[in-house]
Formats: structure tokens, C-alpha cells, sequence
């Protein structure tokens, strides 16, 4: 079922992630690196759960739906309830996931440009709730004082999660490397196998025993559940939740354009491309170049279209 | 103060089918997703703004330089894309995306992030009582209808344009059948950049130019041009106004911040009425 | 398949490449005394974040031309937060972290300022934000959180100049859908109520619609004496053009913001003409007892930069001021420049400054800051109200016959 | 007529957009017979295949497969239950390699117990399967780039790979060199004598007559004649069904 190179990509790619897990501890980081990285995995996570979605042969332009709900999901306990954060974010993933159960059940007949446009427009149906909610989201004043992730006392190793950088690090990288499994599963399974045949000939997977809606039904599922916990770890990581903010159009692109990047049918694809875009914009472009460096942002994802058309993983 | 309002959806809607013509063309016929559709709209508009300002050409003078320069720009472009292997229309959207991005921020970089308007020409012309049109909505509707119809025109009665119709029902079977797809590729991004060209001046006449501002532009386009299929005129001028119309009755009877609810609402509960586009007769080119 | 997986070797060198040569290339040692500004240079609201930049850094440059603090140069490192929160945060850290700036300055927009306020408080880093509106983003638990500018300095006089200076007695308020829009917009539907205006209607919209008619026909049955718009600068140039345009008869229009800059002037023509804004600081128009240093202060942008500065280089002026004039006093009196030493500095503050006396309260909000109400009028910013700051006379109603 | 009939399709009405498309169809297919749906183009042959898969929803009617009435059920729940088929216009799934093809049969074809139960790993099956229908060789080479009868001949497999006991076969004769159709012929023979009943759709004939045991015509949505081949090929309403016809419609169209 692999390909002959497999073993080499993945000896790479566990160099690059032993690299990453290391880089803490390696000494020469920086605040910088570490928050960079951090929110590079939560964005890689975001994209992995789009690509579940892009696996089952559908461009989703609404994640930023799945997001935003999560994000304010986790909020609106936080200071209405006072719940602690596995609460909260346990109540993020759960609303995005009904949502995304909804999307699923009332686009199931929607295929391709229909169905990007008719997520696109699945935004705005929560976007406009929240911002006009006065009395319990705050509408466009947004909440804030969001109170940040607690501290964990893992096997006597103090992981705070509120204040420590490094343990925000690790603990965004474990999420990531959860998404990671899934991915793979979603690509080497028998769900994958049903993802595959359904995206490539959705009625020959049908004749063929494939159940198309149950199919694509969990993967819109599972993948609003995973970018809905990013919404709500986002909540508790920035303290504020704005409307116009978590439901940005650019929440929703951002994963289209990595996971391409990345080579969307692979199971590191969708991370490769957001981690190397999103870290070395932040942490190499950005620096060098303080006011062009979204130009050479573009011309790198345009000459790279150009010269490797398969992503960054094939 | 209906026919006021009318009018001024109207207006509306004219300049949001030219917003969307020009898209609609270019993907219809080569399947390209050009993001950047909005950022070379405000490209143009920054270049009659520095025709005007600096220059001090006529604002009618400044629409066929723009359109020229636009098409020349769109056709490089088409060298561009063509290089991009499949699948085409994932690959173009993040291309246009990248494009985007550069072209806003050499904006940024020429003109600034000041916001910049095209002044327009004398007052309001009063039509009956109560009710006015300004100059630039007079430019809009009657740019927008004439665009609209030649290009309508040119898809109908001429073989090119018939040409060009069966590139953008079936691609492949055009090829077949001995039509030169390469070359109606060309066509359509000349017509394209020239419909972009055209939209430019007026964005700036009748609102404002801005940088970062032809993401909303694009996004218009995008949404009526899947609304109503690739390349079908009736469809887009009827989506175009539909929108208009809708954003302006739910702001006058609901209130503006319930305006972007109904338009999705109405949007999802026609795509879910009629999947394979309301208006389009077969499901449309977009396969993305 | 052999060439592939070197493609993909080198692009995983590229990646290791930027992950260590990123942060190593921009390795300065660091200054003897530097701080660190935050702003939105690129992005949506690049324009304003770039002349906050501007202001902090005349002040900067000002104090090295005067020695620096006492002998030791000032060094602003200034980060670009992409008009992005996460983007804030992450390179406020690094700058506190990495380069080991004294305070931050700097911020434009709540939602960029208040996570840094929070990271301010994290590491005791004393934060001086040069564009905050929102009431519940300052608190008595953050004392390293200051800023120069608050809502109140808003709507207290936008209020006072509606009620007492026009007397009228309907309103409309619109406002854009954001933060410190809806609040100025609560804000100033109490007061209007409390003083027994009519507000006929309030409505939210969507920052950067392309057209206004709708809402502007709503006003047409019953107009209201004053239109307040508390929104940006994009939506002036779409909306009071078409009030005009339309023929409300309406008899003021208030712009809170970006009516009262030289570029909206200049962009509208004489459709601007007659607009109320406010503004808290233009060349010309100083606190009692401050002109001098304004005037100087103008002189040296206009020669520096070849254009004339606006209230929002002024924000961003008197925000770095304030706190290098703390930073001075902590070094006067020879004690060790950290966080919380600048940061009681700070709290003691009574600097006169030609936009505000700056001096704070428990919450780090600033006591004396009042914007002023401006009129255009022929062209030219002309200040009315309150009465100890007006140049003129308002024109009331405003001319509705100029068309653009 | 004495043998159990496996497949029993009642008043059968099916309309697309409003059009009607199949009018009040009566058949009834017995265990191991073969069967051949005839007419010319738009009789709604596809379409009367399309409604047994589950791909199109009938307005009226049952259908009933082995004693159950499977009406309206989704496809993949018929196709568990025993029934495979193969589209007129061949769609492998492109990317996938011609043993991933019958694998994606052979995962999902069956009921949960009968995948456990499989005796034979799933690789070696793909390729039994895949020289049964000639393709051996081929496994590795992506659908798309297979032959337009070599794709056929893919679909055959892969909708044996599901274990039918009814397979439906839609022309999959049309284009082929008479070499390919008597190799068809004998491979219908040989599923047949192995316990499966198929039921071929021929627009052609050229199938229809060397292996059928019953012919069924279609003429407009409705049937027409029914019965041994030779019997149906001379029915009066049968020949002027097909002399009627004007030449050479798109055949593409009956797919959708």
C-alpha cells in the first residue's frame, strides 16, 4: 500500500519532529520560536481538520464557522459558568461538532462549488448570532478576560499552561500530534479507504458497498469537533473572543492554502505546509522583512505552485 | 423613496454584475479561480486615480487606459497560470491567493494605505420629486448594461463567442470538436482583464480605494458566479441584483447587522432547494 | 522518485535553516536602554499603526537628541503585529524575553492591545497603550497596564457638544460593528437619553459596506437634528456622501472618527465641508500652555517627514512621552530602571503634553484626556467645542445644498 | 418459470424532473437466469438498472431481492445485500491502481460478518479477481490510464469483488472487437454456471442473443415484449422500436 520512498520520508519526518519536540530544551530557543511554533501547531491542527473534510472530495470554506463556535463555546462558559478548562473546551469541540453535524445533514446533497459556497455562507449564520446576541455574548464588544489554560501537574512535572511558553509548546504539539493519528487513520484505514473512494467516484463507491453520507458525515463530524477545540484552546490562549475576529474569512482559507501547500493527500501534508509556511513567514520573513514580507509570502506560495505543483510532501 | 431606494440597488447591483462578469468569463472558460480578481479591480482603480489626479485625464478617457493596461496585465498573468499543473482550479485558487497578496501589498507600497476616491463629476440629476441619481450611479448602470450586453452579444451571435460558450459547457468535447482551447483561453482573460479594467475606475468613483480592499470585491464575484454557473449572463445579472436587492431590503426592514444573515440564510436555502445552481441548467464548470 | 526525496531533503534543511537563522539573523546585542512598540504595520490597519510609530518615534529621537536618559541612549525596537492578536502576543514576548526591553508602547484597536496588556502584566513589564478605548480592558489587579487615551474622552464631550453647545433634540447613531464602536455608541445612547434626546435610530453595521442607502432612507421619514456615525474613515467617504447625495435633511453629522484628518478632507472635497469630528490633538491646536512645544513639534514632523501630522502620530507621541518622562524619573532618582520601579513612576505622571495633561488613575486610565469637537470649514479643521479650546463658531444646520 | 425468482420488480414508475422515465414496469428475474434488457436509446434501461442500485428513487413501485423489498433502501445497503453492477460509461476510480479498485469491493461489498469470515487476504483475492476478467498484469497501473475496455472489464471485477448473487451489466459489450464480445459471453457463461444471475443491458444485440435466456424489451418507459430471444428479436413492436430510431442520439445522455 505505501510507496517505496515511505521509509525515508518518514525517517525525515521524524527528524524533523524529534527536532521540534528537542528545540525546547536544546537551549539555543527563544519565547519567540516557542510562541511562533505554538501557534503554528494549533493552525497545522486546524488544517489537518480541514483536510478531513478535503479527503472526502469536499472544499470546505467554513471552518472559521467550526472555529469561531469553539472559540466562544469555551468563552461563554468561562464567564458565565466559571467552568474549568476541560469543560470548556470539551463543550468547544462538542458545539462545533453539532454544527458540523448540521452542515453535514443539510448540505449532504451539495457537491463542489455548491457546497464551498454554501459553507462560505455557514459563517455567517453564528458570525451575525454572536455579534448581535447583546446580552449573552457581549455582541461586538466580544468577551473578554477569558481565563487562560490551568496548570497540570503531570507525573510530578509541573506543565502550566497558563504562563509557561514552553508548556503551551508541548502541549499544542501533543494536540497536533493527536490530529496527526487521526490524519493518518483518515488516509491508511478503512474509513481512509472509504474517504479515498468516495472523493475519487462518489457513485462507484456507492454501488461498491461504500456508505457516502456516513462516510463523509464523520469526517465533517470529527473535523468540526478538532477545529472547534482550536477555537476554544484559542479562547483561553489569547483571553478574548471577538466576532469579527474568530470568524474570519481567513480562518477558513488559511488551511486551504497550507494544505495544498503540503500536499493534501498525504498524512504530514496538511502539517508540513502549515508548519513551514506559517513558521518561516513569522520567524524568517517577517523579521527580515517587516513591511513586505506578506509580498514575498505570496511570490513564495506562487513559485512554489509553480515548481513543486504536488506540495511539499510528495 | 422606493423608487429612490430602487434605484439605488440598482446601482448597486450594476456594479456588482461587473464585479462578477469579468470573474465569471475567466473561470467559466479556463477554469481558473483568480482570487486576485478584487486586488487587480483595485489595481485598476488606483491607476484612473493616478490618470486623474496627476494627470488630470477625464474620467471617460481613463476607462479604455485602464482596460488596455488591465488586459495587457491579464493576459501575463495567463502565462502564469498556465504553468500550473493539476488539479487546475485547487492549484489557480492558491496561485490567485499568493497573487493576491503580492499585488496588495506593491499597493500598499506605491499608493499607500490612505484611502483614495476618483471625484466624481457634477451634482445629482433630479428625476422626479423625490428622487435623485447621482453621476457616478448614472456611469455604473449604464457601463454595467453595456458591458453586460456586448458581452452577452458577443457570446450569443458571434462564432467566437459560440466558440467560447462550448469551451465553457464541455472543455474536453470542445477540444474535439477542433476548437483551439488555448486560444479562447487568451480570449477569455483578454475579455476578463478588460471587464476588470473597466470595474477599477468606477470601484474608485463610487466608493473608495483601498489596498486591502479587494477581498470584498472578490468575494461578490465568487458568490454570484457560483450562484448562478459560469458564464451565464442572465444568471449573473440576476444573482448580482438579487444580492443587491436583498442587502438593501433586509437593512431598510431588519436593520444592517441582520443583512449578512439573511443573504447566507437565503443563499444556503436556495443552494439546498436547487443544488446544481439555481439558475444553471447543469451542474456548472466548477468542479474545484 | 530519487529526486523527489532530495527535493524534499533540502526543503527540510531550508526549514531547520529558518528555524535557527530566523531569530539568529535579527541577533542585535542589546542597547543600554531599550524599549519595545507594537503596532499594526501591515494589514488592515496598517495606515493608523504606522503613525503611532511614527510619534513614538519622534519621542524617542527627541530624548537621544537631549542626551538620551540621563547619558544612555534610547533604543525603540518596533515589531509589527500584522494587525493580528496572536501575532501581538508572540512578538511582545520576544521583545521582553529576547531583547530585554524596559516597557512597550505602542497598539492600535482593543484587540490588539488588550492581549499585551495581559502580557504586560505576566512580566511585569510596564505597558503604555497609545490607541485603547474599551472601559473593561484597564483594571486596579494590572498595574502595569497604562494608556493615554479612554472612551470617556470620547463621549463626554461628543455628548456635551449634541445636548448643550447644538441643543438637539433627536438623534441617530450608527456605528460599526467593532468593539470600541458599539461601546462609544452604548455610551453615548445613555447620555443622550439621560438629557432627553430622542435617539430615532441606532444600527450596526458592518465596517466597510460598499452602500449606505438603505440606512440612509431610514432617516428620510422622520430626519433627526444630528447624525452620529461612530465608525472609520472608509465608511465617512461612502456615507456622508450619500447624506448629501440624498438630500436627508438632516442638520449635523458627527464622525468620531477619521472625519477630523487632513486626508478625508482631501479625499472628500467640498463634500466634507461642514462635518463634525473630534479630534484630540492637530498642529495648530494645543492645550493652553502647550502651543510652543506643538508648534515646535510640527515644524520638526513636517521637516523630518514631508507631511503634516495627525492626531494619531500624536497618540502615539504622548504615549512614548509619558513614559520616558517616568523612565527619567526612576534614572533621576538613581534607582535601577526595572518593570515595576517605571511602572510607579508611571503612576505619579503629571506631564502637561500638547494633546492631554497626562496623568493616570488607579486603573492606569488617563485622567485628563478629552478629545475636542472640530468642524470643516472651508476646508480646514476648525475646533468648537468646548468653548476653552474653540477657534470658531460651528456652522448649524449644516449645508446641505453642496454636492460633491 | 419454476425456479424462485431472485429479483421482483412491481409497477415500477420512475420520473426524473418531472419527466417520466419508466412506466409501470413488471419484471421478475429467477435464480441463475440471464436476462437482457433491450430497446433502443432512452427506453430507460440505465435508468431501470439505477433504480434496482439505489442510485435513482423510484416514484412508485417495490422491488423486491430475495424475498426482501429493498425499495428506496441507499446503495451500499443493496449492494450488501447481493447486488453489483457496472456502469454503462466506465468510472473506475482514477487514482487508485486496479488491485486498490476491487479492493475497495472487496473491503466494503459485504455484510461486516462475511468481510470477518474471508477466507483468502484481501491482495490475493484482487488478484484472482483481476485475471479472471483478463487484467492480469495490470494491477499496479492507476484506473485512468487503463483502456476504455480495460476500464470495463475493471468494473466487472471490482463488482464481483462485492460477492453479488444479481449482477447488472450495462453494455458491456458496446465498442468491443466480436474477439472481446464472445470473451464477454464467456464470461457471463462461466458466472452464471458458478450460481450468479446477471442481468445485461444490450443496446446492440450482439451479446444478448449468444447468452440470454429471456430477452426483455423497453421501448419509452415502457416494456414491450417479453420472452426467448428469438422470439422478442421478431416482435413487431420490437423491430419498429429499433427501425424507428433515428440514427446515432448521444449515448452519453441515458448515463445521467
Amino acid at each position: 500500500m505505501s510507496p517505496p520512498s515511505s521509509s525515508r520520508s518518514i525517517a525525515l519526518l521524524v527528524v524533523v519532529g524529534l527536532t521540534l519536540v528537542l528545540w525546547p530544551a536544546g537551549g539555543w530557543h527563544t519565547q519567540l520560536v516557542c510562541r511562533v511554533l505554538g501557534f503554528a501547531f494549533l493552525y497545522a491542527t486546524v488544517t489537518v481538520a480541514w483536510n478531513l473534510v478535503a479527503l472526502s472530495g469536499l472544499i470546505s470554506l467554513g471552518h472559521a464557522a467550526y472555529f469561531g463556535l469553539g472559540a466562544y463555546a469555551a468563552a461563554l462558559l468561562d464567564r458565565h459558568v466559571g467552568a474549568q478548562a476541560p469543560v470548556t473546551l470539551a463543550a468547544a469541540g462538542l458545539c462545533a461538532a453539532a454544527y458540523g453535524l448540521v452542515v453535514a445533514v443539510a448540505f449532504q446533497r451539495l457537491r463542489a462549488a455548491s457546497y464551498a459556497l454554501a459553507t462560505l455562507a455557514s459563517v455567517e449564520i453564528p458570525k451575525v448570532i454572536a455579534d448581535n446576541w447583546n446580552s449573552f455574548t457581549l455582541g461586538s464588544l466580544g468577551l473578554v478576560g477569558t481565563r487562560p489554560l490551568p496548570a497540570f501537574s503531570v507525573a510530578g512535572m509541573e506543565l502550566d499552561l497558563a504562563h509557561n511558553i514552553t508548556a503551551q509548546y508541548y502541549g499544542l504539539m501533543a494536540l497536533l500530534a493527536l490530529a496527526c493519528i487521526l490524519h493518518a487513520l483518515a488516509i491508511h484505514s478503512r474509513w481512509g479507504w472509504a474517504l479515498r473512494a468516495v472523493r475519487e467516484d462518489e457513485r462507484a463507491a456507492a454501488v461498491l458497498g461504500v456508505n457516502v453520507f456516513a462516510t463523509r458525515l464523520g469526517a465533517t463530524v470529527l473535523s468540526a469537533a478538532l477545529t472547534g477545540l482550536c477555537g476554544g484552546l484559542y479562547a483561553h490562549l489569547m483571553g478574548m473572543t471577538e466576532p469579527a475576529l474568530v470568524f474570519n474569512l481567513h480562518i477558513s482559507a488559511m488551511p486551504l492554502v497550507f494544505a495544498m501547500l503540503g500536499g493534501r493527500f498525504r498524512w504530514y501534508g496538511p502539517v508540513l505546509g502549515a508548519l513551514v509556511l506559517y513558521g518561516a513567514d513569522q520567524l524568517f520573513l517577517h523579521p527580515w522583512l517587516p513591511a513586505g514580507h506578506a509580498a514575498i509570502y505570496g511570490l513564495v506560495i506562487m513559485v512554489m505552485l509553480l515548481f513543486l505543483p504536488k506540495g511539499l510532501g510528495s | 423613496m422606493w423608487l429612490q431606494l430602487l434605484i439605488n440597488t440598482i446601482s448597486l447591483g450594476s456594479f456588482y454584475t461587473l464585479v462578477a462578469l469579468g470573474f465569471s468569463i475567466i473561470f467559466g472558460v479556463t477554469h481558473t479561480f483568480n482570487l486576485a480578481h478584487g486586488e487587480l479591480i483595485v489595481l485598476s482603480g488606483y491607476l484612473a486615480y493616478g490618470l486623474t489626479r496627476f494627470w488630470e485625464t477625464p474620467f471617460a478617457f481613463t476607462l479604455p487606459l485602464c482596460m488596455l493596461a488591465m488586459t495587457c496585465l491579464a493576459l501575463g498573468l495567463l502565462a502564469l497560470f498556465r504553468r500550473l499543473r493539476e488539479p487546475y482550479e485547487l492549484s489557480s485558487l492558491v496561485f490567485a491567493f499568493g497573487l493576491a497578496l503580492v499585488i496588495q501589498n506593491l499597493m500598499l507600497f506605491f499608493f499607500t494605505a490612505d484611502y483614495r476616491r476618483i471625484p466624481t463629476s457634477g451634482p445629482p440629476i433630479r428625476l422626479v420629486a423625490h428622487t435623485l441619481i447621482t453621476r457616478n450611479q448614472l456611469w455604473l448602470i449604464g457601463l454595467s448594461i453595456t458591458a453586460t450586453v456586448c458581452v452577452s452579444l458577443m457570446l450569443r451571435k458571434t462564432f467566437l463567442g459560440k466558440a467560447l460558450r462550448a469551451v465553457i459547457q464541455e472543455r474536453e468535447t470542445a477540444r474535439l470538436a477542433g476548437i483551439r482551447v488555448e486560444h479562447m483561453n487568451r480570449i477569455a482573460f483578454a475579455v476578463g482583464g478588460a471587464l476588470i479594467g473597466l470595474a477599477g475606475p468606477l470601484l474608485g468613483q463610487s466608493a473608495y480605494l483601498h489596498p486591502s480592499g479587494g477581498m470584498e470585491a472578490t468575494l461578490i464575484a465568487v458568490v454570484i458566479t457560483l450562484f448562478a454557473g459560469a458564464g451565464r449572463i442572465r444568471g449573473l445579472l440576476m444573482g448580482a441584483w438579487l444580492l443587491a436587492l436583498l442587502e438593501s431590503g433586509t437593512t431598510l426592514w431588519l436593520g444592517s447587522n441582520w443583512r449578512e444573515l439573511v443573504s447566507a440564510g437565503i443563499l444556503i436555502a436556495l443552494l439546498i432547494w436547487k443544488p446544481e445552481g439555481l439558475l444553471a441548467r447543469k451542474k456548472s464548470a466548477a468542479e474545484l | 522518485m530519487k529526486k523527489l526525496g532530495t527535493k524534499r531533503i533540502v526543503f527540510a534543511i531550508l526549514f531547520a535553516l529558518i528555524l535557527v537563522a530566523g531569530p539568529a539573523a535579527t541577533r542585535i546585542d542589546a542597547a543600554p536602554i531599550s524599549i519595545g512598540s507594537i503596532n499594526p504595520l501591515t494589514g488592515k490597519l496598517a495606515s493608523h499603526g504606522r503613525e503611532i510609530l511614527l510619534g513614538i518615534q519622534a519621542a524617542v529621537d527627541e530624548i537621544n537628541a537631549a542626551g538620551g536618559l540621563a547619558g544612555n541612549r534610547v533604543v525603540l525596537h518596533s515589531r509589527d503585529d500584522q494587525s493580528r492578536p496572536e501575532v501581538a502576543v508572540g512578538q511582545a514576548e520576544d521583545l521582553i524575553v529576547r531583547r530585554k526591553v524596559t516597557a512597550l508602547v505602542g497598539g492600535y484597536v482593543d484587540s490588539l492591545v488588550g492581549p499585551l496588556s495581559q502580557l504586560a502584566l505576566r512580566h511585569h513589564i510596564p505597558y503604555v497603550a497609545s490607541a485603547s478605548l474599551q472601559t473593561h480592558l484597564s483594571r486596579e489587579d494590572n498595574p502595569y497596564f497604562f494608556r493615554i487615551s479612554h472612551l470617556r474622552g470620547l463621549s463626554e464631550p461628543l455628548c456635551g457638544f449634541v445636548t448643550q453647545a447644538l441643543g438637539a433634540r433627536s438623534a441617530a447613531l450608527f456605528h460599526a460593528a467593532t468593539p470600541g464602536a458599539t461601546e462609544l455608541a452604548g455610551e453615548l445612547f445613555r447620555c443622550l437619553q439621560e438629557a432627553g434626546v430622542t435617539v430615532t435610530v441606532v444600527e450596526k453595521f458592518r465596517p466597510g459596506v460598499p452602500d449606505f442607502s438603505p440606512l440612509v432612507l431610514k432617516l428620510k421619514p422622520s430626519p433627526p437634528d444630528v447624525l452620529i456615525a461612530a465608525t472609520f474613515f472608509q465608511d465617512h467617504l461612502i456615507l456622508a456622501r450619500q447624506i448629501r447625495e440624498l438630500g436627508v435633511p438632516i442638520k449635523a453629522y458627527i464622525g468620531p472618527w477619521g472625519v477630523s484628518y487632513p486626508t478625508f478632507v482631501q479625499e472628500m472635497g467640498k463634500a466634507a465641508e461642514d462635518l463634525f469630528g473630534l479630534c484630540a490633538w492637530k498642529p495648530g491646536m494645543a492645550l493652553p500652555g502647550t502651543e510652543e512645544a506643538s508648534e515646535a513639534f510640527t515644524r520638526w514632523f513636517r521637516e523630518k517627514y514631508k507631511r503634516e501630522p495627525t492626531s494619531t502620530v500624536m497618540h502615539g507621541y504622548t504615549s512614548a512621552r509619558a513614559l520616558l518622562d517616568a523612565m527619567a524619573r526612576v534614572v533621576g532618582a538613581g534607582k535601577p530602571l526595572t518593570g515595576p520601579e517605571i511602572a510607579r513612576a508611571l503612576r505619579t505622571t503629571d506631564l502637561l503634553l500638547p494633546m492631554e495633561r497626562v496623568a493616570f488613575d488607579a486603573k492606569g486610565d488617563p485622567l485628563y484626556y478629552r478629545q475636542t469637537v472640530v468642524q470643516i470649514q472651508n476646508g480646514a479643521l476648525v475646533p468648537v467645542y468646548p468653548a476653552e479650546r474653540a477657534q470658531g463658531s460651528w456652522v448649524y444646520p449644516m449645508s446641505l445644498s453642496i454636492q460633491p | 418459470m419454476t425456479r424462485p425468482s431472485l429479483l421482483d420488480i412491481r409497477d415500477l414508475t420512475v420520473q426524473l424532473g418531472g419527466r417520466p422515465i419508466l412506466q409501470n414496469i413488471q419484471l421478475s428475474v429467477a435464480q441463475g437466469e440471464i436476462v437482457s434488457l433491450i430497446g433502443p436509446n432512452g427506453a430507460g434501461k440505465t435508468t431501470l438498472l439505477h433504480v434496482i442500485t439505489g442510485l435513482v428513487r423510484p416514484k412508485s413501485g417495490s422491488i423486491h431481492f430475495g424475498g426482501k423489498n429493498i425499495t428506496g433502501w441507499p446503495p451500499h445497503r443493496i449492494c450488501r445485500m447481493g447486488i453489483a453492477c457496472t456502469f454503462q460509461i466506465a468510472r473506475p476510480f482514477p487514482e487508485m491502481t486496479a488491485a486498490e479498485n476491487v479492493q475497495i469491493g472487496l473491503w466494503f461489498g459485504r455484510r461486516a460478518k462475511e468481510i470477518r469470515r474471508r477466507s483468502r487476504p484481501v491482495g490475493e483475492e484482487a488478484r484472482r479477481l483481476l485475471q479472471l476478467v483478463g487484467l492480469e498484469g495490470k494491477e499496479e497501473t492507476p484506473g485512468r490510464e487503463l483502456t476504455l475496455s480495460e476500464q470495463r472489464r475493471l468494473e466487472v471485477a471490482r463488482a464481483l469483488a462485492t460477492g453479488p448473487r444479481l449482477l447488472l451489466l450495462d453494455e458491456i459489450a458496446a465498442g468491443l472487437s466480436p474477439q472481446a464480445v464472445s470473451h464477454a459471453a464467456q464470461l457471463v457463461r462461466t458466472l452464471r454456471d458458478q450460481g450468479m444471475t446477471v442481468l445485461l443491458i444490450d443496446h446492440f444485440l450482439n451479446l444478448t442473443a449468444r447468452v440470454s435466456d429471456r430477452l426483455v424489451a423497453l421501448d419509452q418507459g415502457e416494456t414491450i415484449a417479453e420472452g426467448p430471444p428469438a422470439q422478442v428479436l421478431h416482435h413487431p413492436e420490437v423491430l419498429s422500436a429499433y427501425l424507428g430510431e433515428r440514427p446515432s442520439k448521444h449515448a452519453a445522455g441515458e448515463d445521467r
